[in-house]
């Protein structure tokens, strides 16, 4: 099974034989960085290996087309709750630049002691089970081989059952988890006891398959009601996970910390966030970052939250980023949309690339604010660690409040997360280990006694563990015949292959969206959009997003809804696509018989860029390819055109001109072509209109023979020409 | 509890020292605050390791859980619940997955109950 | 007249008296940037004053509802060719933080030998009149009386009639204006010898009524094909410019350098555009700086954009900006949209801000690289100018085509754009003036040969000229009684007020966007989106953006087409605007009898920030309005709810929950209203849910009795559960 | 004009400079290039200068246009369009404005070109 990028990654076929698919690998990869790559006409900095298919950002086209890829790991997190349709979402942020797919745990797993089998639909992210794990890690091997470099395949290992989860992420090649016991304890309120103690056996497990791990300290973060007050805390948190993971075994280069810039604007954010950024890698040098992205501030407006994200990636620039995180811009309106989830890849990715080496030119100026604010985060963060010890230690710290306080630490304000030792889901769990505790496997944490009998590898009693011998796995493919994939693949069959429906989540849901200006204050205007909505046939109209433009004057809206029909492909009239003449055939051509064209920019119209590189030789224009051309420049009135090629006798006139409201583009147009019929030669010349909006359908239409947008090449305004002539001789002929 | 911030008076003590010595420091101290935890994790187990332990194994997750289960229920989570599935094979020289299929449908479990009180009392 | 923020500009009001309004000041005003200023919690390093009224941005919530302004100007460009619609926009943007208008001229004006009188609809921008910019200025006057800030409105003095706009302007009191000959000779092919003789008219004019400049150099950097290579001539163009209006008089205060960055990305464009942007500040210093955000590789993704001009504002905080122009980030697909015009000025404020002072913190870092490349771009540009004067002077100069080539200079493409001295419009039409010259008029400049019985000043020969005596002035209104802004509001009238209907441009145009993700390639889903629009409803759609997710797995499309009705705001039903109780009347009701909650995150959901704000007293919440709370914490079951509030006796619960796509939300809302039932207290407890997207009608349609959503503070929740327990305890009395 | 990047040979007599040299010798470049530009700015006049003028006299735009197209026609232009007006007024004591409208209707045209004919002999 390969996959062709014209072709749909055939979910169906990810399910065959999936009970004997194995991973190709295990562990994490990172980006290899290139000191100085050649990409176009500039040199890179921070740059890795290109892709072998992939898509570029729009603007690309004026560099050659060039993707650079920055050289730290791009995260995309995805979760739709039906990881089925996820697959093809992670195949469109890998496209696009993303190398680290995180998939998003169903709400609730992180309370469920053991593990989840089949592929249940989720609420907030997915379940994450053997056979989604499989399936996902067999669609992202295919993914990584079409865009050509290594897909890390992401999860969380935290909760009640984190070695179990541990155990299934090495057995099934996933590369990377968040793994925080922390977390649990703070956020998910796991017994602590039962959180360290597994944390342990968790960690040797990821350790021993190379995984990377993301810590959680970004959580108080997005929890603190002031969140620049709490980088103290974060760098103890940051610390007792590091601290802890490198006790167990973990390799430092495999131990992300997860950061957050604590600010956004309209705060003064760069100027609160960089001495936190600063302060972190100081006291953490030898460790990985991973930037994440802001989501505390983030309401409905996509804008600003894009705007806050490039702010956050000038961090990352100006400290370091080994993983920049993306969150898709739509996460404070709506479970994240396929197409956002790219969006989000790409501001990274532009980001970085538009930033690339700007160290070279900008220093941190340590002696100074900068340096001082760094400074006191770090003794905060020392004081904080000092009264934890004082009061008995971490347990201790926890049961007293000590965590996700308000005040700027040694400032309290007494409204932290408190946790009981003897509380919280699984307490009462853990036991001790007795003298002859034995457990026959690789990865194990802490005392091990192994049976006298027993020497070299403790799996070596069991003839080698799933880990040594992965044929030992078991594999459960469903529990549920109802809520499984096989049942919703079925109930969407008809969007996946024949129908056209518009889709943000789920394949078939419908959902599209409708923005609007409306000259009406917010109330108004949310009663006259849903209005309008539901006038349009939209079903479930519903506003997830009202920005007031001025109270009085106008409010935007930006309204989701389901169209209730979809589309048969088979019934549209589409364009074929268009086949072009090589540049030999058109020479060859033109060899032949000499080929004349007027070409000038039309009305009041100065701009004269696009028609050059249409016809100039040095941009690729059809000079080259032996066209002789009267160009009469800019602003030039329709009739002057004409005279000038009919003193020419040319067989073309090319007209360049801008979209106006007012359509004195189609004026123009129009004015051409009965001009050449009233002078009694629009059988014998070709008409062609160019310009950043002008379409076939339109220069057709308005009379013309062809008309060329945006992007347009000179070979393809050859091809047609020559192709156009060889007809209107054959019609002559006739 | 409620403070005001007293930054400046706590920071006395580390006010003088260096960068490179207040980043020691930072990280002394948090050893100290993960030794204890550490400790505990290397001496002690869960339901949830145990069951890590038997998907190693060999055993299918709805088979750990019973495992596991019976083995809190005996007495018996504290041995490993990989070393009673492994005892057991070894005591009535089955395979290790007949052994542990064996204790998941509940045959066996006072036998290795009693072996492993009489090892103890070695 | 005077704006009240719920009231619309009454633009028919606009033109009443408008023949004898007269701008009631002169000339550019400059922000007054402060160098600390305490907003909310934090202090801002390069702010100005705050607005009077205006909106802040959507996370300012988070921060005490601050709105910074900037220190230095902020730009919106305005022109939809109409402009009695463009007023409206401009109220927004003044609303968002704008204070400088400035008013695209309709394409063609530039070629229009003298002035243009009545309000004619422009194509490409608005036909600068004498009735429209007093209107305009009109409606400044009141918006800056609103926002609390003064607004300097701008056009353009440029074209073969400059000296005639440029009084204009100084009667009519426009506050900056474009002026800069070599626009004209290059862009516009005016002649040059008209263009630098009109051009020192223009500027002695603007010198006389203090208007601020732009220069015209950017557009070399929008229409060079490698603008990153165009450098050092941009320093030559300014140069010419700036030291011509010295020569003239004008102010270096007021002369500002209209400065692009010549990259974006994919480019690594800070490190190409950073040397660039400190050259010019070197060479120039003293002189001001208008840093106009990037139009050259706008494509018509709006994401994309918005990453780019933010990274624009980042050179303008690493560098300088006197003003920070906007571009709207649909200029590349459409004629700008109003809400996208406010969006710019958001984008720059919001970057501006998040910038602030980081200067502070960083420092550019000449040795090296930066330095090096700024120094190379300063030689060049020495080199340019030597060349010109060995070739025999600028006029030899643009004749031989040295400007706007593609070479990095002194490399030569031969591409340049060359003019004759004796060509374009308006050549011949110079004439020397007599030694009897003379001009009886402020403002003049050159020679000036006063007759022998006039002294003092020049118009004391005629009493006074219209720049010492407005009332001179000689105002006309129309001169088209079809094309003129009273017949528009004519046929527009339905939609300025009885009537709702979507706009982005005009009044009534009924223009929307929708947006959709199709699971095809590109050609499908082009045709596919636009049946879908059609079966909507929408006329003529059209697609503006299309950007390829993946090539098989599916195409994002942005369409626009025409909405064909109105909404009628009399057949809507409007939620009513909540009336709150204040919080002394709460504490009143309370002391009277106890009220009893119990509060608590419901489901599988350890959010606890939102019901925290709700209740606790440190955030406002309503403990301390004196209800007495049992707070459960933390993903609690709906059956421990109704425990705890069976057991305190509680009259009303409040539970929290995250909207999930499998609708737990709504299943767990039900589930409290059915249990309530089954005990035999619904009818005395009150059931209210809390969350980002819960709405009152979703709650009431689960059967609570009410819902809060995204925002809700404190003393809404406590107003209405006191008068919901009145409400109760009535119907109980019955 | 094509040619190849030689701006490391060209360079070679300003590498030397400083930056405030560098700087100096830009500025004196650029005044150099400006001053013919402004010398003709000075001693020459255009029709949109003069309407310009005759805009701050107290003219529509429409009338400028007729009174400055006379005086091309009459090759008075080079006296200045408000001088004419001036004058006229002078010569025949109107007011200003009259003068002007006068002179947009098409009379006293000659008078005035005599006028100024007669002036410049002597």
């Amino acid at each position: 099974m390969k996959l062709e990028p014209n072709t749909k990654l055939d979910i169906a076929a990810i399910f065959q034989d999936l009970e004997s698919y194995r991973p190709r690998r295990r562990g994490w990869i990172w980006r290899h960085g290139l000191q100085a790559q050649n990409l176009g006409p500039f040199i890179f900095r921070q740059t890795s290996a290109n892709l072998a298919h992939g898509g570029a950002l729009p603007a690309a086209k004026y560099f050659g087309g060039i993707d650079p890829q920055p050289e730290c790991t791009i995260t995309s997190e995805i979760a739709s709750g039906r990881f089925e349709d996820d697959l093809r979402r992670m195949r469109m942020a890998a496209w696009h630049g993303a190398d680290h797919i995180m998939v998003i745990r169903t709400a609730g797993q992180s309370h469920f002691d053991g593990l989840i089998e089949g592929t249940p639909e989720g609420v907030g992210g997915v379940p994450i089970s053997r056979k989604q794990l499989r399936a996902t890690r067999k669609a992202l091997d295919l993914i990584e081989d079409e865009v050509g470099r290594p897909i890390n395949f992401h999860s969380y290992v935290s909760g009640v059952a984190g070695p179990e989860v541990a155990v299934l992420f090495a057995e099934e090649g996933v590369n990377g988890a968040h793994q925080d016991p922390q977390y649990n304890v703070l956020y998910r309120n796991v017994n602590m006891v039962r959180s360290f103690v597994d944390a342990a056996e968790a960690k040797s497990l990821m350790t021993a398959t190379g995984m990377a791990q993301i810590d959680g300290a970004h959580n108080a973060n997005a929890t603190a009601r002031e969140a620049w007050k709490i980088t103290p805390e974060l760098m103890v948190q940051h610390a007792i996970n590091s601290a802890y993971s490198i006790a167990t075994g973990m390799s430092q280069d495999l131990i992300c910390l997860s950061t957050v810039p604590p600010t956004a604007p309209p705060a003064p954010a760069v100027r609160l966030d960089l001495p936190y950024a600063v302060a972190l890698r100081d006291l953490f040098y030898g460790y990985r970052m991973r930037a994440q992205m802001n989501t505390k501030y983030m309401e409905s407006d996509t804008r600003e939250v894009t705007v806050t994200h490039t702010l956050n990636v000038l961090l990352s620039r100006l400290t370091s980023a080994d993983i920049q995180s993306t969150i898709t811009p739509d996460e404070g309106r709506n479970v994240p949309w396929h197409f956002n989830s790219v969006q989000a890849v790409n501001t990274a990715k532009q980001a970085l690339v538009g930033l690339d080496g700007v160290a070279d030119m900008l220093t941190l100026q340590q002696n100074g604010p900068l340096g001082q604010k760094a400074r006191e985060i770090k003794e905060r963060a020392v004081l904080f660690l000092e009264e934890i010890l004082a009061c008995g230690g971490y347990f201790n710290a926890v049961q007293a409040g000590f965590f996700v306080d308000s005040g700027y630490y040694p400032e309290r304000n007494g409204d932290g997360i408190a946790r009981e030792i003897n509380g919280g889901v699984g307490a009462g769990s853990v036991v001790p280990r007795d003298p002859d505790y034995f457990a026959p496997v690789c990865g194990h944490f802490g005392e091990n006694h192994l049976p006298e009998e027993i020497s070299g590898q403790p799996c070596s009693a069991i003839g080698g563990c799933t880990l040594c011998k992965p044929d030992k796995i078991r594999y459960i493919d469903e529990l549920d015949e109802h809520d499984n994939v096989a049942e919703r693949l079925r109930a969407t069959k008809a969007y996946r292959a024949e129908l056209i429906k518009p889709e943000v989540e789920w394949a078939g849901d419908g959902i599209v969206q409708l923005t609007m200006f409306l000259p009406t204050g917010q109330r108004v205007a949310g009663a006259a959009g849903l209005a309008i909505a539901t006038k349009l046939g939209l079903q479930d109209p519903e506003i997830i997003h009202t920005q007031v433009m001025h109270p009085a004057e106008g409010t935007v809206l930006e309204l989701k809804g389901k169209v209730s029909f979809a589309i048969d492909p088979q019934q549209l009239i589409i364009p074929p696509e268009e086949k072009l003449l090589s540049a030999d055939e058109v020479r060859q051509a033109l060899a032949q018989e000499e080929f004349r064209v007027v070409a000038a920019t039309v009305g009041e119209d100065e701009h004269s860029v696009g028609l050059k590189e249409i016809i100039d030789i040095k941009h690729g224009g059809i000079e080259g390819l032996g066209f002789k051309i009267v160009y009469l420049g800019t602003s030039v009135a329709i009739g002057k055109v004409l005279d000038a090629a009919v003193e020419s006798a040319a067989q073309a006139i090319l007209i360049s001109t801008i979209i106006t409201h007012a359509d004195i583009h189609k004026i123009n147009m129009r004015k051409l072509h009965e001009l050449c019929v009233e002078k009694g030669i629009r059988d014998r010349i070709i008409l062609v209109s160019g310009g950043t909006q002008i379409t076939k359908a339109m220069a057709c239409e308005c009379g013309l023979d062809a008309g060329f947008g945006r992007g347009t090449k000179g070979i393809q305004v050859a091809s047609f020409l020559v192709e156009k002539r060889g007809e209107m001789a054959a019609e002559q002929g006739e | 509890m409620m403070r005001a911030d007293d930054f400046n008076a706590r920071r006395q003590e580390i006010a003088n020292l260096n960068d490179t010595q207040l980043r020691d420091k930072f990280w002394q101290l948090t050893d100290e605050v993960i030794k204890p935890l550490l400790e505990l994790a290397r001496t002690h187990t869960s339901p949830s390791i145990e069951r890590s332990i038997l998907l190693r194994m060999g055993f299918s997750s709805l088979e750990t859980q019973v495992i596991v289960a019976k083995c809190v229920e005996y007495g018996l989570l504290s041995k490993g619940a990989g070393n009673v599935v492994w005892r057991l094979a070894q005591l009535e020289s089955m395979e290790i997955r007949a052994a542990g299929l064996a204790l998941a449908e509940g045959q066996h479990w006072e036998g290795v109950k009693a072996y492993f009180a009489r090892e103890v009392k070695r």
